[in-house]
């Protein structure tokens, strides 16, 4: 059981006594405290950003630069009124914003936010669990983080929110392909699922991080395929307010609705997180020799690098428009999937030798053509002519039968 | 760290490929072209394929001959003349099912290339079951071959009852296949590997004071087994499924399932488990005389042509499990003639039935049937060739089949159960004989049926296997007979 | 000439003829001929075989012919004739030849029917391999079952249904029980499983399972004679039958479960013989005096002469396994014999259904005034059945009983009486249909037609012929006998 | 290991039970295949804990594969679901009508 | 080696989880709860995988069971809308409950007898390759699983993917909208 929680971790190597019972328990807090913190931060962040980006000037009431803008939100959430519709069902309307939260807070664990450091003689790293399966965990709990808006929309008992729900459903399952496969390109340069080896291997220089070693596309997919997981925008068909009023929080409102826009927030800086530590190197980064704060600096690499994509998510939604949602099917199966496919073939041919590579390069290539003329046949039969036949009962009759009607005569 | 990869032998699962191929190979052909497939390319393509599939089988055999069974590719695959004659039958089958198929596709309309990449990718499947060495890849083969069928028998898409009768197969084979590898999952926990070869090796240098585990797991195997061929009282789908699947399709569900579960259960059980013969016989008894008795009990008594054959088939079922229940070579000889013979005769009976039910398969009532051979001479001459043949009928293969299991079960001390299934039998005897009588019936209600060309050979070769090799039957007779199942 | 080649061509000839049928639709006159024509060229042939054994002499098979099948499952093609099946040949090709010439009426489908009926009963008769013989066993029953339902009277499909059943049901058994024997001598002699006639002689079962065996095969053949508790099916066939049909039914078939019985039962498993006997002669004693009972008391000549076959297949069950050498004897002299008096009763009264309409005897009165060549006819065939002195019955009924009685007399003391009621019951049902005043459509019934006479004149002529002079099949038969109960015997003590 | 093999397995037998009770007394489709799934699981659990036990990965792989069945037949599954559906507005096998057994 | 108590909590929260959640997908009546219901049981039995040492096909379990199985469920019954109530009183067929209840309990006892019997395992240790040992080196359970996969079940890995193929040209096939005229060559 241990093991899943200890794999690389020096802390559990002497085995486990009091103190190291605490440190993991301080741990847990530490980032729970901390991932709670900064999503508050986080909204004032993009409130802020996009204003400035608007031209507005955005919340500046409360605290300085309206900074406990968002707490003042929170406590007026938490006073309204909690309504539940009457068609809702009821235990899965309640379940569904904790479904949503839970798995936003638990990726977070495999997250390495810096080196290791060694308190009252214990070392131990700046991560809450160094998992053996690591990356793995992180594709599960996207998996999971779905049901939370699915449920949440289905049990709302109202249609925008089901229609919701649906488009979560596909749009998830459509994402997670090309984000594994990604994923597995980054395992197979590390040669290990830990986020702690694949940030290791990383270290020593920007040109190790994987964003270079992998090229630069399995990090393009990933960032396109996890902002869809995240239903943020430019791909937030799920919530789109124009289309669905909101989409599956559309009836959730008080504390629950809290709930859900916590849990949006946290997976932002979580995936954030994650995009830093596996194509940015994590913490890694010049380091000061400066006595006893050596410690200190990977930290704040990795929180630069991290509010760096922040930003980035925010500037998104400020700059583009929403995809339509059947661009957003296009664009997962026929490009992203076969993209990512491709180039994970691509990476493990060059990593058993440059023959193999070629190779697989070149059927990679054939592959895309022969893709391609099948999309395209696929489209042209889409938009054909649909010529109706007569029909006997449900059955169209068989054409020789139609070829004398119309024809007139019998041969 | 460095991983040997196991050493692959290309001929050994060159049939395999071969439909794979073809399968993949109809797949691109109907992604990559601008007009749709025409049925004919697709028929031509997958008959090629099949018969492509049965001439590389041929190579297998006298490779197999000069050089001795083996495994292959880590020892999931075994290479012997069991696995290369049922992978044949499983090639000939198919083929035989395309060319049925195709009349039925033209007349009903489902046009779709899936059609044979389904068939082939399936009959693949079976031919995984048929020449495994490991429980898993049996497991594997068993969906391959399931999941194909279920899409195939909802290929209908005109017709309500046939996505209704895939609905409840898949539920039921869901079901078997849970049961089936819940068996081999204690059969692991029993002998520690999933290798047939590796567990008889294991049985056969371990005495085992407490076979609970084994005996668990033995049983839970053979039942999903049981649920796959229909056996009673597993067998209550097969009716409803048999009715609401197009029929040729059908026909190749009664013939290539059989062949590649009964290739799969001899292979676990007899070859690698066949030292616990004393836990599973029982069981396998029990299902031969309710097999034999109910199919041939609740034929009678249908009304509907499509139903009776499940029964009939149910009842076959029942036969070719007491060539496993005699748990010797010549059992699986038996056996593996039984399927052999049947397989060939209930396609074209299929192919009979799926001409005179109609595109709609509305008429499969037996009163249709009535007259048919006054009408149509040859073809009723034929269908009652074929309903002879499959009740055992002497100077037909039906016949030898019934008798080289009967063999086998009282060469292992079963003549109580060779009288049970012997009188079954006659019940069986009875009612094909009825049918038969109504094709000569003097009163002439049924309608004329077109024979299209394929059908028409498709026929020929079922009506002309029962004869031909009635008459003489040596060839086959010593094909199943040196189809020896590899042993460790 | 005593080449298997004989044999074969006796199979081979109706097999051309159904070929012949086959290839287009002759009409009813040619049709008749082809198949008449051939099966008269069978006859000849088989008389041919006949002479050629004879002068080989002693008891063994001659005409051997043997080819391996399928080695695994002990398949051969294995034939020759002895003095037992012969005669069974000869009468197998008479009465199909009788049949198609006195009760055809040369629709295609039929005569098919009647030359495979013919080739199967052929078939088993000459085969000496148990599997083949079972094969042709079974063939029989398609061909009979066809021709009962499709030809017979208005009752037939129940009819056909019954025989089916009954017949599919025994045979399982035989199979069953043949499978074992030839197991057994697997297990003892190794090599390939046999069911050669000469191989499984060498087998010595334990009395149980010997005793089993012929029980299964008691079973299968007491089905097809018919013995008297499996008989129900055979009174409603041969009554709805056609009359071709019940002619091949009572005087072949009946005498294929006889034959297996003797050939298969009784020469193979003495052990199971010596322990059934007698339940089986109490049988076969019930069987004469129910069937000479229920004959007395029918209503329909076709069912007295169904009744009155299970009393003679009675007669000839009570010889085989009576245990002696003479009435054994005698029971093979009664198959044929029986097969000639009851093909002739079944055409004659064909004969008089054809003229009539009806074989009820309640329906026929004082035909000998309009018909008198007829009722001569009849009066002959009738005495041989009854078993007078000096026609054919007589001598094989005799020499069973005179067998019997020396090993157990009561049982053949109560079979006497059988005797008793045949010439009551034959006597009373010919007194009712020929004397008398024929009155309405009774009166004007033609007399015996030329076609009618000759084809009757063969069998009148045997009846008398033989019962004058039984040695000419005696002194063949003998031998043969004789050589499968010491075969028996040596296997019998070998085995101890 | 501390929790011996046979508490998982009895739990593997427990479910595999409740699965194949539910398929046998449900009605609909959807639920069963959900019970087929239960017992899938219990086929897991049970090879996992044969693996463990065993110190053998074979079991482990073995899940791999049952896991890939799983899903390829709730896809092939939840499709003839649709297909039925949309024929007839209704879910639950009994409602089959046409096909009595 | 941790402690006991910490395991044996463990395992008790897996098995409660596992059969509640069973007990939960085949008694409720709406299908959309027996999904949950089964999500709570796909959890209990990856954390009976984490315990004994699985963790990669705990993480798998999670990923493909949970992440991809139950919600194509949830699309199906949303897509559709079949997420009426069932009634669960009426019997479907009568006495196939209690021939259920009675065919169950016979089987799952005699499932966990046999396996008591047979002193529950009996097979030969490490007769395809360890868990964690691969050609004499330790290596951690994901290495092993994937070694195993690669080699020993090189033919079965290979079949998956016809397996795979054939189940997405099926649902294709099935799914996929009729339209008034497919193709006319066909004659």
């Amino acid at each position: 059981m241990s093991v899943i929680l200890a794999a690389g971790d020096p802390l559990y190597v002497l085995g486990v006594d009091v103190t190291v019972v605490v440190i993991a328990a301080i741990k847990v807090l530490v980032a729970f405290a901390a991932l709670m913190g900064s999503v508050t931060l986080m909204i004032w962040f993009e409130r802020k950003v996009i204003s400035d980006m608007q031209s507005r000037i955005g919340p500046n009431r409360w605290g300085p630069f309206g900074l406990l803008q968002t707490l003042a939100d929170g406590i007026k959430l938490f006073f309204k009124e909690d309504l539940i519709p009457a068609q809702a069902d009821r235990f899965t309307f309640k379940l569904a914003p904790y479904l949503a939260l839970i798995p936003a807070l638990i990726t977070f664990t495999i997250v390495p936010v810096g080196n290791s450091v060694t308190i009252a003689g214990h070392t131990f790293l700046l991560q809450v669990a160094d998992t053996p399966i690591g990356i793995l965990l992180l594709l599960a709990m996207s998996g999971l983080s779905v049901y939370g808006v699915i449920l949440a929309g289905w049990s709302s008992g109202s249609k925008y929110p089901l229609i919701s729900s649906v488009r979560a459903s596909a749009q998830m399952i459509s994402y997670e392909a090309a984000l594994g496969m990604t994923v597995v390109t980054v395992v197979l340069a590390t040669g290990s699922l830990s986020t702690h080896d694949i940030v290791a291997s990383q270290a020593g220089g920007f040109w190790n991080w994987n964003l270079i070693r992998l090229g630069v596309v399995p990090f393009v997919i990933f960032l396109i395929a996890i902002t869809a997981e995240l239903n943020r925008p430019p791909f937030d068909v799920v919530e789109a307010e124009s289309e669905l009023v909101g989409g599956f929080h559309t009836e959730y409102s008080s504390l629950r609705f809290a709930l859900f826009f916590l849990a949006e927030f946290m997976n932002t800086i979580t995936m954030s997180a994650v995009m830093v530590t596996l194509f940015f190197g994590g913490p890694s980064g010049p380091v000061p020799n400066i006595p006893h704060l050596e410690w200190l600096f990977p930290i704040l690499w990795f929180l630069g690098k991290t509010v760096a994509f922040c930003f980035a998510y925010v500037w998104f939604r400020a700059a583009l428009p929403r995809f339509r949602y059947d661009q957003l099917m296009d664009l997962g199966w026929k490009r992203l999937i076969p993209l990512s496919l491709a180039w994970m073939l691509l990476v493990a041919g060059f990593l058993v030798s440059p023959a193999w590579g070629f190779s697989l390069a070149a059927i990679s290539l054939l592959g895309s053509v022969a893709l391609t003329r099948a999309f395209e046949i696929g489209t042209t039969r889409e938009v054909g002519p649909d010529a109706v036949l007569p029909t006997v009962g449900e059955r169209p009759l068989p054409p020789y039968v139609l070829r004398r009607l119309t024809d007139g005569e019998d041969n | 760290m460095t991983i040997t990869m196991p050493s692959v032998n290309y001929l050994a699962i060159a049939p395999i490929l071969v439909l794979l191929g073809g399968s993949l190979a109809l797949m691109m052909i109907a992604a990559l072209t601008k007009s749709r497939v025409s049925l004919g390319v697709a028929t031509v393509t997958s008959a090629a394929v099949c018969a492509v599939a049965t001439i590389v089988s041929v190579f297998q055999w006298s490779d197999v001959s000069s050089h001795g069974e083996s495994t292959t590719l880590a020892h999931a695959v075994a290479y012997d003349g069991f696995g290369i004659v049922a992978t044949a039958i499983i090639a000939v089958t198919t083929l035989l099912a395309t060319l049925s198929a195709r009349d039925w596709i033209a007349r009903a309309r489902t046009v779709g290339v899936e059609f044979h990449i389904l068939l082939l990718a399936a009959a693949a499947g079976a031919m995984m079951m048929a020449q495994a060495n490991d429980l898993i890849v049996v497991f594997l083969g068993l969906e391959i071959l399931s999941i194909g069928l279920y899409v195939l028998v909802a290929y209908d898409r005109h017709r309500s009852t046939s996505s209704e009768a895939a609905l409840k197969y898949l539920l039921l084979g869901g079901f078997a296949s849970a049961l089936f590898i819940y068996g081999a999952a204690l059969t692991y926990g029993g002998t520690g590997t999933t290798t047939l070869t590796g567990i008889a090796y294991f049985m056969a240098h371990n005495f085992i004071l407490q076979p609970g585990v084994l005996v668990a797991g033995v049983g839970l195997m053979l039942v999903g087994f049981a649920f796959k061929v229909a056996a009673v009282p597993f067998h209550t789908w097969s009716p409803d499924v048999y009715e609401g699947a197009p029929s040729p399709v059908t026909g190749f569900m009664a013939s290539v399932v059989k062949v590649g579960a009964f290739a799969g259960v001899l292979r676990i059980l007899i070859g690698a488990l066949g030292t616990q013969a004393t836990a599973w016989r029982p069981l396998v008894a029990a299902l031969v005389i309710l097999s034999t008795f109910l199919g041939a009990g609740l034929a009678l008594v249908q009304s509907n042509i499509k139903r009776l054959l499940a029964y009939s088939s149910i009842n076959h079922a029942g036969f070719m499990l007491l060539g496993l229940w005699s748990a010797t070579p010549r059992g699986v000889a038996g056996t593996l003639y039984y399927v052999m013979t049947y397989a060939p005769v209930v396609v074209a009976t299929f192919t009979i039935v799926s001409l005179r039910g109609g595109v709609n398969e509305d008429l499969h009532e037996l009163g249709g049937y009535r007259g048919l051979a006054r009408r149509q001479p040859l073809l009723g001459a034929a269908l009652a060739v074929l309903l002879l043949s499959q009740a055992g009928a002497p100077f037909t293969t039906g016949f030898y089949a019934k008798f080289a299991v009967l063999t086998a079960a009282v060469d292992a001390g079963g003549a109580w159960i060779g009288v049970a299934v012997m009188v079954a039998a006659s019940i069986a005897g009875y009612f094909y004989i009825r049918l038969v009588l109504s094709l000569y019936d003097t009163h002439d209600s049924a309608e004329v049926v077109t024979v299209p060309r394929t059908s028409a050979f498709v026929i020929a070769v079922g009506v002309l296997s029962a004869l031909v090799f009635g008459v003489w039957p040596g060839p086959l007779e010593s094909l199943a007979q040196h189809a020896v199942l590899l042993l460790p | 000439m005593r080449s298997p080649l004989l044999i074969i061509v006796l199979l081979l000839l109706p097999v051309i003829g159904i070929a012949t049928l086959s290839v287009r639709p002759w009409d009813a006159r040619m049709t008749t001929r082809i198949a008449a024509s051939l099966t008269v060229v069978q006859l000849a042939v088989s008389l041919v075989a006949a002479v050629g054994y004879h002068s080989r002499g002693g008891g063994a098979f001659g005409l051997t012919y043997r080819r391996v099948l399928a080695s695994s499952w002990g398949l051969s093609f294995d034939i020759g004739i002895d003095g037992i099946s012969i005669f069974l040949v000869i009468l197998t090709a008479l009465v199909t030849a009788l049949a198609l010439l006195g009760a055809s009426h040369g629709e295609r489908t039929f005569v098919r029917w009647i030359l495979l009926l013919n080739v199967a009963t052929l078939g088993a008769f000459v085969t000496r391999d148990l599997l083949l013989f079972f094969l042709f066993f079974e063939l029989t029953l398609i061909p009979s079952y066809f021709l009962i339902a499709n030809y017979g009277g208005p009752a037939r499909s129940a009819a056909a249904l019954k025989f089916f059943v009954y017949t599919l049901f025994g045979s399982g058994f035989f199979l069953v029980g043949m499978v074992y024997l030839g197991v057994r001598h697997q297990h003892i002699f190794g090599g390939d499983v046999t069911f050669a006639y000469d191989e499984l002689a060498k087998v010595a079962l334990s009395p149980a399972a010997a005793t089993w065996v012929l029980v299964g095969f008691l079973i299968a053949f007491g089905v097809k004679s018919p013995l008297f508790p499996l008989h129900s099916w055979s009174p409603a066939a041969y009554a709805e039958a056609p009359t071709a049909g019940s002619m091949m039914l009572s005087a072949l078939l009946a005498k294929l479960g006889t034959y297996g019985l003797l050939r298969f039962g009784v020469a193979l498993l003495p052990d199971g013989v010596d322990r059934v006997r007698p339940y089986v002669m109490t049988l076969a004693v019930i069987g004469i005096l129910y069937g000479s009972g229920v004959a007395a008391v029918s209503k329909n000549l076709k069912r007295l002469v169904a009744y009155s076959s299970l009393a003679q297949v009675g007669f000839i069950i009570l010889g085989m396994f009576s245990g002696s050498l003479v009435a054994t004897n005698g029971a093979v002299l009664l198959m044929f014999n029986h097969g000639i008096i009851t093909a002739a009763l079944f055409l004659l009264i064909g004969g008089l259904e054809r003229r009539r309409g009806t074989s009820d005897i309640a329906g026929l009165a004082g035909l000998q005034g309009p018909a008198p060549v007829l009722a001569a006819l009849f009066t002959v065939v009738m005495l041989g059945s009854i078993g007078l002195p000096g026609l054919s019955g007589f001598v094989s009924e005799f020499l069973v009983l005179l067998g019997a009685f020396n090993a157990h007399p009561w049982w053949a003391a109560v079979a006497t009486t059988g005797v008793i009621f045949a010439a009551l019951y034959l006597l009373w049902a010919y007194q009712r249909v020929f004397h008398g005043v024929a009155e309405g459509d009774n009166a004007t019934v033609a007399d015996a037609t030329i076609r009618e006479r000759s084809v009757l004149a063969p069998l009148v002529a045997a009846i008398v012929v033989l019962g004058l002079y039984p040695a000419l099949l005696l002194r063949t038969i003998e031998p043969s006998v004789v050589t499968s109960v010491t075969h028996s015997a040596v296997s019998h003590g070998g085995g101890q | 290991m501390t929790i011996p093999a046979s508490w998982f397995l009895t739990l593997a037998a427990l479910l595999f039970g409740i699965g194949a009770f539910g398929l046998l007394t449900r009605r609909s489709a959807l639920i069963m295949f959900m019970c087929v799934e239960l017992m899938l699981n219990a086929v897991n659990l049970t090879f996992v804990t044969f693996s463990n036990s065993l110190h053998d990965v074979a079991g482990q792989a073995s899940v791999f594969f049952v896991m890939v069945v799983a899903a390829a037949e709730v896809t092939v599954g939840l499709a003839i679901v649709v297909a039925v559906f949309r024929r007839r507005q209704s879910n639950t096998v009994d409602d089959l009508s046409e096909l009595k057994g | 080696m941790t402690a006991t108590v910490p395991d044996l909590l463990v395992f008790l929260a897996a098995a409660a989880m596992v059969v509640v959640g069973a007990i939960g997908v085949i008694t409720f009546r709406n299908p959309v709860h027996s999904a949950i219901s089964l999500i709570l049981t796909l959890l209990g039995v990856a954390v009976a995988f984490i315990e004994q040492e699985a963790h990669f096909l705990a993480a798998v379990q999670v990923i493909v069971y949970a992440g991809a199985i139950v919600v194509l469920f949830l699309f199906v019954i949303m897509f559709l809308g079949v997420d009426e109530r069932e009634d669960v009183t009426v019997e479907p067929l009568i006495g196939q409950r209690p021939l259920a209840y009675a065919s169950v309990f016979v089987t799952v006892g005699g499932i966990v007898a046999m396996l008591s019997r047979g002193g529950w395992v009996t097979g030969a240790s490490t007769v395809t390759g360890p868990t964690a040992v691969y050609n004499g080196s330790t290596v951690d359970n994901v290495t092993a699983v994937g070694q195993s996969v690669f080699t020993t079940y090189l033919f079965a890995f290979e079949a998956t993917a016809a397996l795979l193929i054939i189940a997405v040209v099926g649902a294709v096939v099935l799914a996929r909208r009729e339209r008034s005229v497919e193709g006319g060559e066909s004659a």
